[in-house]
């Protein structure tokens, strides 16, 4: 089993992403360069976060376009599992991966601090450790993470089950302060159609040991390798 | 062919929240000038581009907005061309 | 940019003659202007620096060749009116790898690894255009890390505004802070700290000092050095534009006729190159295919083209026609002083220019082979193969005249000195007021709005976030952390220049132990006005006594820094701001401690001396009656070793819950920001503080040599017990109360009539919105008189 | 008095770094747009602002372009207004 992290010029998370893999998960990982036309034979492809292109234009804007984004979009058709994470959100959005849009944060400034996270929908190939309902702790950085999308779309993914994080306060109440950037019903990540593509704002992969101050993401990386194990083909 | 000046103006979808907007209305208020309204903030990428003629610079630029420029989730794009007149309600 | 000369060059003898290896005096270049007295005088250089400039060349420079002296010979490159001073500073240690004179101070920190770090100021470039110049600066410190070899892993930021009533402070701070971030977080480099503080004495004047540290393996440390005849000079990352010739030495409408606008001097920050540009350093300088590579900081190509020459002993030649430029039509001077950002020179192994560029190019940089290393010991210049400047290395680069100058006190200072506070202190009567006041200044408070404005833990290793005693990293693969401070109070050092610059070291140290990391090392940014006038220069000298003897004391040595000097505007300067950055070593990151109190029902204790009630120069003085007066507080610097290692003892024996520097505030707001901890679930106080002082000392005195910590009440014996041990006095204040409690100090006994008395609650609301509610008004006033 | 649209566009001074020019242009160049130039990425605000007429408006508009919207040593400015004509080399 191989998860493949691919580094955009600008991404600066694709290491973190790499080190809780393989020294806490303890999981195959590779780096991807973005120029790169082959995923070599990943199981599971994470878009790091980051300033990719130094999110000039519109964060993920122009990373989108990367060479490697190809094949992300035909992996992900198939069925590949893609997680995005921060930066990476931004890019799924741009490239039509997943729905909506991320502005600015309303109030404007960059916003690193520890959020609380409601586990929404724990039946996602991400999601399966967790409890549904139950209150994770970890990092935002970002100062575009403001979730929008056209009414319609919000009420297709509320009624779907597509809403995997909401924004909550320590008690797992969608209070208006729990809610660090404004984004459309408290969204902190969301799922496509077809539940193989995730995106989120939040980090992860900053929440993974204790000495960090939380190891409430590790359940995000552990759910989707024992998605991958259980769906592997039995080796030949 | 010649090269054509265009420039393309992208705004935050009408409807759309517009923080950025808010806050310089409210610090030009701040700096006492009243009787300002429908403060909207946006974007502006101006280029040159070689073209036979300005309908197909129009026509290029237009194209870029769709592919790269504009996000039509969230923005809507205008393109200027020298010797246009600025709209009315744009 | 450095403090310290190599080889004891300065003042090198009789200036080495004009005969260099090409042996032709450069002919004075078409449209250059003439060198006119006035002219020299534009440059900054006085009658007998010229003198001196025409001696090393043996016969008139040319406008480039001035211009080039002029950008070295600046205070800023040459250290003039520092340098003699610096050499006080110690600088040894068995642990110290790399000292000053290098782009960064790099330390032993065991198991094959070495910690480069280094402070910077980029005041002035802040003080015109906020957010590109605290942007800029953040972009200058990550380059002198990284060209050392090491891979950035924190930075921090030390700053200084006036107050924030003014539009403009909030317009200047507000855009330093987003210029900070922005910058570090699209690098994707973690803050985990820094100080601010606001006062009338930064009115005009703000100061933007940032830090970095970084990790590397100790064999992978290289220099700033050219060496090796034959090998290729590349100038590598950004194009070369107009940015900052004027920031060199001087403004002037002579320099061609464009108009203003096509010379622009802001600097314009791109994080998203610095990225890329640290990737590609980091691969060049591991993959073996160069020997030394620079920063293009401060008087760019001139300075980092020529120190690399100076240093090794060689020679350089360089075109600037081969420069790859943003804009056409630039001449020499312009090239060879641009301080564009995101530019290294690197000194490849001659024949391995093909290898850099396959680097760089898959990072999307460029790298252009400009020149040469050469054996003459000459500086030389040319364009398009015609010699425009000739100047041997070592006299540019180390021959700057230095000076010693009058230094006497300010009238002025001694008289607020010797102010009595007795009045003041009569004067007080509500100590619950003046309590939340305090709490409420923005040098008090939390400093919450910044620092969530800055990535704190991207590279997943920090382990203590910026808003406790100092900032934390984890250093991998060990069990090992890194802290990080920076601190100075500038009322102490207006007052007391050498008192008050011992106070910023020890102050600094004590921040470290109490997160447990033994102090290792000093970074210093000595931040003051116009060193001309007698009682600035009075100033500097007393402040770097002052650093010298407690760094000595510390054993902690200074590797490094920076002199940001004419801090003035309309005459007045700012106040002497010696910044320490300090660095210091867990032996054991898993034994580290936070500022916050734990748990209800623990013990809080005071360690370390009396509480004298130390009112100079104090928050409660400017706060409650708008002064800075009065004798700073004493410092013990003999006590205050003992108090750290005892404080260090304690950590390592688990015995110590929370530890705090008790400073600014005095106790009763150290209570409070051990109470309110991150505001996630602020815990009661009930405590009472003693001693001969009245209780306005009491609770706000300011006394050095004190850190409050708490413990399991089982561990109170055991705590005091090593407390004597180590010779420090430990008094029991109170203990720890339950979740949204009540926080009470008592002064004095328990006569209820002089406490404080307000649910926690309260307290953390009044001390989380201290910034915020001042920084509501979206302020963006255009700064009416940019140019300071 | 009457309200007036107002458009103003904000580019960075010519000689600045502009990174997200460069950014935009290195991305529509790699999307296959050849025969770009000059891209230059700025900002645009638009307002409405009483006034008693069009000259009066724009004269405001200018007053707060000098005051807050653009900062002078980094950024130039352009005011439009309903009508005006888009000029050849702004
Ligand atoms: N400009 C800043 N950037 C980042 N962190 C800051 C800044 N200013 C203050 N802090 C953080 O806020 C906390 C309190 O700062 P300060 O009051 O100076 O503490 P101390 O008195 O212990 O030095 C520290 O953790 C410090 O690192
Ligand atoms: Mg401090």
């Amino acid at each position: 089993m191989k998860i493949s992290v691919i580094t955009f010029p600008g991404s600066n998370c694709d290491y973190d992403c790499y080190k809780a893999l393989r020294d806490v998960v303890g999981v195959d990982a590779e780096f991807r360069w973005h120029k790169d036309r082959e995923l070599g034979g990943a199981d599971a492809v994470i878009l790091p976060g980051g300033f990719s292109y130094g999110d000039y234009l519109r964060a993920g804007s122009i990373a989108r376009f990367s060479p490697i984004m190809e094949k992300v979009v035909e992996f992900a058709a198939d069925g590949g599992p893609v997680l995005g994470i921060c930066n990476g959100f931004q890019i799924l959005c741009e490239a039509g991966l997943l729905p909506g849009a991320l502005l600015r944060n309303e109030g404007l400034t960059f916003q690193s601090h520890d959020v609380h996270l409601r586990v929404e929908n724990a039946e996602t190939l991400f999601t399966s450790g967790y409890q549904k309902g139950q209150v994770l702790r970890m990092p935002i950085a970002h100062g575009e993470g403001n979730y929008h999308a056209d009414t319609e779309t919000l009420s297709r993914l509320e009624g779907d089950g597509r809403i995997v994080f909401r924004y909550v306060n320590a008690e797992g109440e969608t209070t208006p302060w729990a809610n660090p950037n404004g984004s459309a019903h408290h969204i902190a990540g969301i799922l496509n159609e077809p539940g193989n593509v995730l995106g989120m704002m939040p980090h992860p992969e900053r929440a993974v040991e204790e000495i960090l101050g939380s190891t409430d993401g590790l359940g995000i990386f552990t759910s989707l390798v024992e998605h991958l194990s259980a769906t592997a083909p039995a080796p030949s | 062919m010649s090269r054509h000046r265009v420039e393309v103006l992208i705004r935050p979808r009408p409807g759309l929240l517009d923080p950025e907007g808010k806050a310089i209305h409210h610090a030009l208020a701040s700096l006492g000038f009243q009787g300002v309204e429908e403060v909207r903030g946006g974007k502006s990428v101006s280029l040159e581009v070689e073209a036979k003629d300005p309908a197909e610079a129009r026509e290029r630029a237009e194209e870029m907005c769709r592919k790269l420029l504009a996000n039509p989730v969230m923005e809507d794009y205008e393109i200027q061309m020298a010797g246009d007149d600025v709209p009315e309600g744009a | 940019m450095r403090h310290q000369e190599r080889s004891g060059a300065e003042g090198a003898g009789p200036a080495t003659g004009t005969e260099t290896g090409r042996g032709e005096a450069p002919e004075p270049r078409p449209g250059d202007p003439e060198i006119t007295p006035e002219v020299v005088d534009e440059h900054g250089l006085s009658p007998d620096e010229y003198d001196r400039v025409v001696e090393i060349l043996g016969r008139t420079p040319t406008f480039t060749e001035l211009g080039v002296f002029s950008a070295m010979w600046s205070e800023h490159c040459g250290y003039k009116n520092s340098k003699r001073l610096l050499r006080l500073l110690p600088t040894e240690a068995p642990w110290v790898i790399q000292g000053p004179g290098e782009n960064a101070g790099v330390i032993d920190i065991g198991e094959g690894l070495a910690l480069a770090f280094k402070i910077e100021s980029h005041n002035h470039p802040s003080a015109v255009e906020p957010y590109q110049g605290a942007a800029t600066g953040v972009g200058g410190i990550l380059r002198d890390v990284f060209t050392m070899g090491a891979r950035p892993v924190a930075v921090l930021n030390s700053l200084r505004f006036g107050d924030l009533d003014s539009g403009r402070v909030r317009y200047l701070f507000a855009g330093v802070v987003k210029g900070i971030g922005d910058y570090g977080n699209c690098v994707g480099i973690p803050n985990i700290g820094g100080e601010v503080h606001f006062d009338r004495g930064y009115e005009g004047n703000p100061l933007v000092n940032a830090m970095c540290l970084g990790l590397m393996k100790r064999e992978d440390l290289i220099r700033g050095e050219a060496e090796g005849v034959g090998n290729v000079l590349m100038a590598v990352g950004a194009r070369t534009g107009r940015d900052g010739i004027h920031g060199a030495t001087f403004a002037s409408e002579e320099l061609s006729e464009d108009s203003e606008a096509s010379r622009p001097q802001v600097q314009v920050g791109d994080p998203f190159t610095e990225k890329l540009l640290l990737e590609a350093s980091l691969e060049l300088i591991r993959s073996g295919h160069i020997v030394g590579i620079q920063d293009m900081g401060a008087a760019g190509l001139t300075s980092s083209a020529s120190e690399m020459a100076g240093r090794s002993g060689s020679g350089v030649e360089l075109d600037t026609a081969r420069v790859p430029v943003r804009e056409p039509g630039m001449t020499p001077y312009e090239i060879l002083l641009s301080e564009s950002q995101e530019r290294m020179l690197v000194v490849a192994k001659k024949g391995r220019e093909p290898q850099v560029r396959e680097i760089l190019e898959r990072w999307e940089l460029e790298a252009k082979a400009i020149g040469a290393v050469t054996d003459d010991g000459a500086f030389r210049v040319l364009e398009e193969g015609r010699v425009v400047a000739d100047i041997p290395a070592l006299p540019l680069t180390e021959g700057c005249p230095t000076y010693e100058r009058e230094g006497v006190e300010s009238p002025e200072v001694i008289g607020l000195r010797e102010t009595d506070l007795t009045p003041y202190v009569d004067k007080e009567t509500d100590l619950e007021e003046a309590f939340l006041e305090l709490l409420s200044s923005p040098n008090i408070g939390s400093k919450r709005w910044i620092y969530e404005q800055y990535d704190t833990t991207v590279r997943t290793q920090t382990v203590v976030r910026p808003g406790g005693s100092a900032g934390v990293i984890r250093v991998r693969g060990t069990r090992k952390g890194i802290a990080a401070t920076t601190d100075c109070n500038g009322r102490y050092t207006y007052l007391s220049p050498r008192r008050g610059a011992m106070i910023a070291v020890a102050e600094a140290a004590r921040n470290l132990v109490c997160v447990g990391a033994l102090p290792t090392a000093v970074t210093n940014n000595l931040n003051f006005g116009n060193p001309l006038k007698p009682e600035i220069y009075f100033q500097l000298r007393e402040a770097v006594l002052g650093m010298a003897e407690a760094c000595r004391l510390f054993e902690t040595p200074v590797t490094g820094g920076n002199v940001s000097l004419y801090n003035e505007t309309n005459g007045k300067a700012v106040y002497p701001t010696p910044v320490v950055g300090m660095v210091g070593v867990l032996e054991d990151i898993h034994r580290v401690t936070t500022h916050h109190f734990q748990e209800e029902g623990d013990v809080i204790v005071l360690l370390g001396g009396e509480t004298h009630g130390a009112l100079g120069g104090s928050e409660w003085l400017y706060v409650r009656h708008g002064q800075v007066a009065g004798d700073p507080p004493e410092v013990d610097l003999l006590e205050e070793r003992r108090l750290q290692h005892g404080v260090l003892a304690l950590i390592e024996r688990g015995i110590v819950r929370s530890a705090l520097d008790c400073s600014e505030g005095g106790l009763a707001c150290a209570l409070a920001t051990a109470a309110v901890g991150e505001g996630e679930a602020p815990l009661g106080v009930d405590a009472e503080v003693e001693g001969k002082a009245g209780p306005v000392g009491l609770l706000f005195g300011e006394d050095q040599g004190r850190v409050l910590v708490s413990c399991r009440p089982g561990d109170e014996g055991e705590l005091h017990r090593m407390a004597k041990n180590h010779g420090i006095a430990a008094r029991r204040l109170g203990t720890v109360g339950g979740p949204r409690g009540m926080f009470t100090v008592r002064a004095g006994t328990a006569a209820t009539a002089d406490s404080i008395r307000v649910p926690v609650d309260e307290v953390a609301q009044v001390f989380f919105d201290a910034i915020p509610h001042r920084m509501k008004v979206v302020e963006a006033s255009r700064p009416s008189s940019a140019s300071t």
